[in-house]
């Protein structure tokens, strides 16, 4: 077994154990904040894609976040107030159903990324990343504007909605559910990696001339990547607006997506687990420090740059040393 | 005579006043090494990036294997069984000399829409590999990043992408630079084989590799093709000797 | 009987000028009550609504506060109000009150201990409309707080709007509205626009010169941000609950203290944090926050001295109050607000009738 | 004089050694030549005398100062002219701005490159991506040229050109060990390289294993190292 | 709608423009001409906004203020780079990412400490008050023409700078192989930071002038930040020229959009539903702009490279 995997396998136990550490001492406060860490990881792993295999720096992954969360949002709240979203050609009331809501928040995010990765995907760099910004910013004041749904005050969500079989108001079963989902992003990761869809994916990264020379088309495998991405971004965004019971348009904040970014970077880019291990430290930072002062974003600054400073390839990086390349 | 594998019409492109290919024609016929000579800066790239796809020639057509290939982008062209090496190295750098090669096997085999069978478990995708490297000298090397190949061995990679591909014809944009005398002599042998599976295309600098295998030579100075003949017809062809042959011994 | 109060507000970034105020505020009044049994646990949400949700989950779940206070702004209100009723907690807001939060969403351990959000607004609208302004020009950024503006002023002002514009929020250079301003034959100007693009919008709107007079709530000519406006203020009016120089005993006190501790006057936000301590203080000496019927209409009763003179809650907890319209003037070289006229006497909401209580 | 003196370099590429005792010189107004199969440490050593590399172990001595573990715009700074591997010209700069960006005063002046190779004058104005192989490998010349140089190192200098050229760059070669410029060479074509050279160093796997003057490398010992 | 507002706003977006071209002058050497992603350029913009008020507040001087802006913001700048950026040149671009967002976070905080949590007095300097009439009863602000007449300055002067001299060319030569660069004798580190402490200096200067048209607070900088980027995008990076004409363009799309778009809605939707739905389209449009741009012409409006 390689170190990084250990890592990784260490991770993922930490992860879990937390809760369930937790619920023994009683501080059920700690399982909200193990299901935010592996909630975000979902959204980062999502991003991972794009960004980790295919280089793709997507500066509005924001957007399919907070389109996950909306979908998840928009269509409890019908369901709550037994209001028909549509009434043509059959009347929709939504749903308060999980799977229908994480099918529809991926099946929106990956619609709506499919027209914006087919136009930003002719530009490459730095413009890719400012071109997706621009997506996003268009979608972010367009909530913020549009009073339907709470416009910049957000929408709540008044239950939970539910799964079948199980109590998600249970805080415990709520990171279960997330985790396994998380889990599960993560093996299709490691899956679609390794395959000649990532291949071709991460030879696009490093070169995308060499691709086209032997005869693969990077624009459309991109294109599948992006939108794979943001449909698992938009998983995640249904499932925090879950656990906020909330969503809000900061959600599409570029701020957002510079965040989701940032975590990647900061677990290790291009690692398996290093969106989990992002994931896990920024939340982590965010909590103690907070909690310890009110200069706490000063320290959390210091404590970043520290990490790329020093600990070249994020925590995966130092920890696992250089990546092997297969 | 057999119909020409690749056949190119009145070629014309231009880069601002440059008229970098100058009503180019020209014919690559099945088995043949047809070698594309001529001073730095005349064309030879520029024209083998339009046959590739890289760059859209202002006019003129482009017929390969009896089909006009003028609209398709690089992707399709490669697919259709044009394979090409580049006169600057172009590799995916972390990817290792076996991957690398890989990723042409995966090409020729089809959709790279698969996502979840593990390539390098992939016997199908490995061996096809694997032995490209063998047959271009770089079996030792396969697992070594291609960033940390040697200049040398990097142009041996080129090679093995190419000939990965099983395309039909070949477009070698100056295989032999960069290799030391060894590693010349072997590719010339190795090319010279090459042929009967597909006929070359070869832009070259290298006077002792193009006299030693050339069926036909084309001379290209400024975008036009001055002269194309045999061996003896080039070698004696003052113009030729003196806009790029020199003072050969 | 002790009761931990968690308080959520902005200390970090460009909104933090109006945490720190209310915490300030808040702060103060315990000290002044001399209260040892209330135990608060403060922390930053640097305006971000996921981040006051986890804030107010931690506080919650770990902290195990009694109540919740603290939220500056309406769109972590709606984040984190919800969330801590629906979990058994009370909260008391000293700044926000959305729209929904007054009617169809209010709650009964939810308590405003602030205002409705269009009440400044109405105000500004009624004074609009008493004064005789035949045309007026209204201002405010395009997202629900600023429409719930300008139609809270648009409810009591019935006059001629020669032009009615939502700027981009977050906008800060003004010049195409200012330039519209001065096109359209206005004879007064109501602007909403909150924190720094209300400076940029006051400095920009002097500069320009175009003279027209210029009112809107209390939020943008509020001693936050007086100082940083600088002259260019003097003479606007505008309306508020509280001013430092209402004439009450409590008020006195207030300002005393406020200034003797931290050194400057104090803001509207500092008022009503303080005014929301004093409630806390109030209830916990008359029931236990354990038990949550008894505190419940302890808090209701709302029998404190409030720094706004009287004071009582609506059906739907929001305040019933006096609302003033102010001029900013310039006392010494310190620039401060001094009461004008009085636009509303107890005046509730419009929210409250939706308000199932 | 010795101008340049490298002794018992060892140099690594992250964890890996490539180089494990490399010896060679170059003496006033000598023209060396630096060869070796592919891979055998060639670009390695040059690097590492350029500071492009950390050495780890051996000395590297220029003009009589120790400049191993010098940064390396000092060390070019002293006097070295590098034409490297791979050409590497900047690609958003054009042919002109290539060639005066980091020029130095000396006999070498814009004019004299562009006589040296009139193909890039003619494409002075061009960004230097756009240009032809060869014609990149003339910029990555001039420019070394440029910098005015006690020691010029050309790596693999002459690939890509034109026969034509190639035998310019040479005479140019032999006309500047005339006037006194020292020169270290690598290069493939030992038809051309030999007859230039005063002396020869031959590495094999990251080791100096001979060193000697052109005649002395029999066929047997060119067969041995070089596969000729 | 009189020709003297149409001409007003046309003057404004020309403005607005220039003024973010100047916001965008800094980002433009350290991103566009440096290759650096740099994301706390607002901080420096802050710094520079926050000392001018500051030194203004105290010696009375709006022009000693200034100064002053330049001088901390460059100090910032050489810090930054001495201290962080140096150490990331060999590393994946995505690593200053992170390391800048840091930044943002130490730099807004640490302000805030020296400062306190109150926006900052800063005005106009009295000779620059006042406005001067200009044909068809238009008028215009004095200071905004000074701040047009400063960015144009900025952006002949940087295009100079970059394009003519040596000094570009090594700077950009810097930026496509730094190796290269300093294995020609160039000492190439001390050159990055001078031109990173310029480019931050730029950011302060803009900072600073145009504080004294907004507030000066924490967190000033992060909008400006975006549009600096935007600018820059639009314009093809690594261009001056394209960055101006960017700034404007983006200048004049935003003003006119924001002055015409409620006018066009309220047509169909009536007063204030067609003025709320215009601003939300209006602050849309830059955005809409530039992925337009981006769409049709992938590398900016002037491609710096072919
Ligand atoms: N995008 C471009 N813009 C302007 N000029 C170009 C462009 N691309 C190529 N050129 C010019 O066109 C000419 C032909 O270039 P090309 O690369 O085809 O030459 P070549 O024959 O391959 O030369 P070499 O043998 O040196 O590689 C050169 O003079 C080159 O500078
Ligand atoms: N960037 C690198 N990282 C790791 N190893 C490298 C790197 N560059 C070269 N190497 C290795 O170092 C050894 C020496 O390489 P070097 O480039 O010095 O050879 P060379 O003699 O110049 O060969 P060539 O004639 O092919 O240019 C080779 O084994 C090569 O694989
Ligand atoms: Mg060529
Ligand atoms: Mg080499």
């Amino acid at each position: 077994m390689s170190r990084e995997r250990a890592i990784n396998l260490l991770l993922a136990a930490l992860l879990l154990a937390m809760p369930l550490a937790a619920l023994a001492l009683g501080e059920l406060f700690y399982i909200t904040l193990a299901t935010r860490m592996a909630i975000l990881a979902l959204a980062a792993v999502g991003l991972n894609f794009a960004l980790g295999l295919g280089g793709l720096v997507s500066f509005g992954h924001a957007a399919f976040f907070g389109i996950g969360g909306y979908v998840a949002g928009i269509l409890s709240s019908h369901a709550f107030n037994q209001t028909p979203m549509f009434s043509w050609p059959f009347e929709f009331f939504g749903s308060d159903q999980m799977p229908t809501l994480w099918l529809a928040a991926m099946l929106i995010s990956a619609l709506v990324a499919l027209p914006i990765g087919a136009i930003s995907l002719r530009t490459a760099g730095v413009y890719f990343i400012m071109i997706t910004l621009a997506f996003a910013q268009m979608i972010y004041y367009f909530a913020i504007s549009w009073p339907a749904y709470g416009g910049e005050d957000g929408l709540s969500i008044v239950v939970r909605n539910s799964f079948p079989g199980v109590n998600t108001a249970v805080p415990l079963t709520f990171f279960l559910v997330s985790y396994v989902l998380l889990l599960a992003a993560l093996a299709l990761f490691a899956l679609v990696r390794d395959s000649r869809f990532g291949a071709a994916l991460q030879a696009g990264r490093q070169n995308e001339t060499r691709l086209a020379a032997v005869g693969i088309a990077p624009f459309r495998i991109r294109l599948a990547a992006f939108t794979i991405s943001a449909a698992i971004t938009g998983l995640a965004g249904a499932l925090l607006a879950d656990l906020n019971r909330f969503v809000s348009p900061s959600m599409l904040s570029w701020q957002m997506s510079g965040e989701l970014i940032v975590l990647i970077i900061l677990g290790g880019t291009g690692r398996l687990f290093g969106p989990v291990a992002g994931a896990m430290l920024f939340v982590l930072f965010e909590f103690v420090l907070g909690g310890l002062t009110e200069r706490w974003q000063f320290f959390l600054g210091l404590i970043l740059l520290g990490v790329v400073l020093f600990a070249r390839g994020g925590l995966i990086g130092v920890l696992a040393g250089k990546a092997r390349h297969g | 005579m057999a119909e020409p594998v690749l056949s190119i019409r009145d070629l014309r492109k231009s880069f601002g006043a440059l008229k970098a290919t100058d009503g180019v024609s020209l014919d690559l016929r099945p088995g043949e090494i047809h070698a594309l000579i001529g001073p730095n800066g005349a064309g030879k790239t520029t024209l083998i990036h339009q046959i590739a796809g890289g760059i859209t020639p202002d006019s003129g057509e482009i017929i390969f294997l009896g089909e006009d290939i003028g609209a398709l982008g690089v992707a399709a062209r490669a697919r259709r069984g044009l394979g090409r090496s580049f006169q600057i190295s172009s590799l995916a750098p972390e990817f290792s000399a076996l991957r690398n090669v890989m990723l042409a096997v995966q090409s020729r085999q089809g959709s790279s829409f698969r996502f979840f069978r593990p390539v390098m478990r992939d016997l199908s995708l490995t061996e096809p590999a694997m032995a490209m490297l063998e047959r271009t000298g770089l079996a030792s090397r396969a697992n070594v990043p291609a960033a940390e190949l040697s200049h040398g061995e990097r142009r041996q990679l080129e090679i093995a992408i190419a000939l990965a591909l099983g395309p039909k014809a070949f477009l070698l944009d100056e295989p032999m630079a960069g290799m030391g005398p060894e590693g010349s002599r072997a590719l010339t042998g190795f090319l010279d084989g090459l042929r009967h599976e597909a006929p070359i295309l070869l832009v070259e600098h290298d006077m002792d590799a193009v006299f030693a295998l050339a069926d036909r030579i084309s001379v290209l100075v400024y975008g036009r093709i001055i002269a194309t003949g045999t061996v003896d017809e080039i070698r004696g062809d003052a113009e030729v000797r003196r806009a790029y042959l020199g003072e050969q011994p | 009987e002790p009761v931990k109060v968690g308080m959520i507000t902005t200390l970090s970034g460009g909104g933090a000028g109006l945490g720190v105020d209310a915490r300030d505020g808040f702060m103060l009044a315990l000290k002044l009550a001399g209260d040892t049994e209330i135990e608060v646990v403060t922390e930053d949400d640097a305006m971000k609504p996921e981040l006051a949700v986890q804030i107010a989950d931690k506080m919650i779940q770990s902290d195990q506060v009694d109540l919740l206070t603290g939220i500056i702004w309406s769109n972590l209100a709606m984040a984190v109000v919800p969330n801590a009723v629906a979990q058994g907690k009370f909260y008391l807001s000293p700044n926000a009150g959305p729209s929904p939060l007054a009617g169809a969403k209010c709650h009964e351990n939810y308590f405003n201990v602030a205002y409705q959000n269009d009440n400044f607004h109405e105000a500004m609208g009624n004074y609009a409309q008493n004064e005789g302004i035949k045309k007026m020009f209204i201002l405010a950024p395009n997202y629900p707080a600023g429409t719930d503006s300008l139609n809270g002023f648009k409810r009591y002002y019935k006059g001629e709007l020669v032009g009615e514009v939502y700027t981009k929020l977050g906008q800060t250079d003004y010049a195409a509205e200012i330039a519209q301003i001065r096109a359209s034959g206005a004879d007064s100007v109501f602007f909403f626009l909150p924190g720094g693009m209300g400076i940029a919008f006051v400095k920009q709107y002097a500069q320009s010169g175009v003279g027209i007079p210029l009112m809107g709530p209390g939020f943008s000519f509020s001693q936050d941000v007086l100082g940083a406006i600088g002259d260019a203020a003097i003479g606007a009016k505008n309306s508020a609950s509280w001013s430092k120089d209402l004439d009450n005993e409590a008020n006195k006190t207030f300002v005393e203290a406020f200034q003797k501790e931290y050194n400057r006057l104090p803001s509207v936000y500092a008022a009503q944090a303080y005014d929301t301590a004093n409630l806390i203080v109030s209830a916990s000496k008359k029931a236990s926050v354990k038990d949550a019927d008894a505190f419940r209409a302890a808090l209701k009763e709302a029998q404190f001295d409030s720094v706004r003179g009287k004071f009582k809650f609506n059906t739907n907890n929001h305040p019933i109050q006096d609302l003033y319209v102010r001029e900013v003037v310039k006392e010494g070289d310190v620039l401060t607000n001094k009461i004008v006229g009085t636009a509303f006497t107890d005046h509730g909401d419009a929210y409250a009738e939706q308000c199932k209580m | 004089m010795t101008l340049l003196q490298v002794s018992g370099l060892e140099s690594f590429y992250g964890a890996s050694q490539a180089l494990f005792g490399v010896d060679f010189s170059v003496g006033q107004s000598e023209v060396v030549a630096l060869m070796g199969r592919n891979g055998m440490g060639k670009t390695t050593a040059i690097n590492s005398v350029l500071g492009l590399i950390r050495p780890r172990g051996g000395g590297v001595r220029f003009i009589g100062r120790d400049i191993a573990g010098m940064q390396s715009y000092r060390i070019a700074r002293l006097g070295i002219g590098l034409v490297p591997e791979g050409r590497r010209c900047f690609p958003n700069l054009t042919v002109r701005e290539n060639l005066v960006a980091a020029a130095r005063q000396g006999p070498w002046t814009l004019t004299r490159i562009n006589s040296l190779f009139p193909r890039l004058e003619e494409r002075q104005d061009q960004y230097a991506h756009s240009l032809s192989g060869g014609e990149q490998q003339m910029l990555a010349i001039g420019r070394a040229l440029m910098t005015n140089p006690q020691l010029l190192i050309l790596d693999e200098a002459t690939e890509g050109l034109a026969p034509v050229i190639r035998q310019d760059i040479w005479a140019a070669i032999r006309r500047l060990k005339a006037d006194g410029q020292s020169i270290l060479v690598v290069d493939k074509t030992l038809a051309e390289l030999l007859p230039v050279a005063d002396r020869c160093f031959v590495l094999e796997k990251g080791r100096t294993v001979f060193s000697g003057k052109p005649d002395e490398l029999t066929p047997e010992l060119q067969d041995r190292y070089l596969g000729v | 709608m009189s020709t003297a507002l149409i001409i007003e706003q046309l003057l404004n977006g020309l403005q607005f423009g220039v003024m973010l071209f100047l916001m965008a002058a800094g980002l433009t050497l350290i991103f566009g001409v440096m290759g650096l992603i740099n994301l706390a350029h607002g901080s420096f913009y802050m710094i520079g906004a926050f000392a001018c008020a500051a030194v203004a507040a105290a010696t009375g001087s709006f022009w000693i203020g200034l100064a002053a802006s330049l001088a901390a913001a460059a100090a910032a700048g050489t810090l930054v780079e001495v201290a962080v950026i140096r150490r990331l040149y060999d590393r994946d671009h995505l690593d200053q990412v992170l390391a800048t967002f840091a930044l943002i976070l130490i730099f807004s905080e640490a302000t805030r400490w020296l400062f306190g949590s109150f926006p900052l007095y800063l005005d106009i300097p009295p000779v620059l008050a006042g406005a001067v009439a200009l044909p068809g009863g238009a008028h215009y602000q004095l200071y905004r023409l000074a701040i047009i007449g400063i960015g144009v300055l900025v952006a002949v002067g940087l295009y100079y700078l970059i394009s003519r001299t040596r000094l570009g060319m090594r700077i950009r030569a810097g930026e496509s192989d730094r190796e290269m660069i300093a294995a020609l004798g160039v000492d190439i580190g001390t050159l990055y930071t001078m031109v990173f402490a310029l480019g931050a200096a730029l950011a302060g200067l803009a900072g600073a002038l145009v504080g004294a048209l907004q507030s000066v607070q924490v967190g000033m900088g992060e909008p400006v930040l975006i549009l600096a980027f935007v600018v820059i995008v639009i314009g093809g990076i690594g261009s001056i020229k394209g960055a101006l004409v960017g700034a404007v363009l983006v200048g004049l799309t935003d003003t006119l959009g924001r002055f015409l778009l409620p006018k066009l809605f309220t047509v169909f939707l009536g007063p204030a539903d067609g003025a709320t739905t215009g601003a939300a389209l209006a602050s849309m449009l830059i955005y809409i702009v530039m992925a337009l741009i981006l769409a049709f012409r992938p590398k900016g409006l002037f491609p710096a490279t072919a």
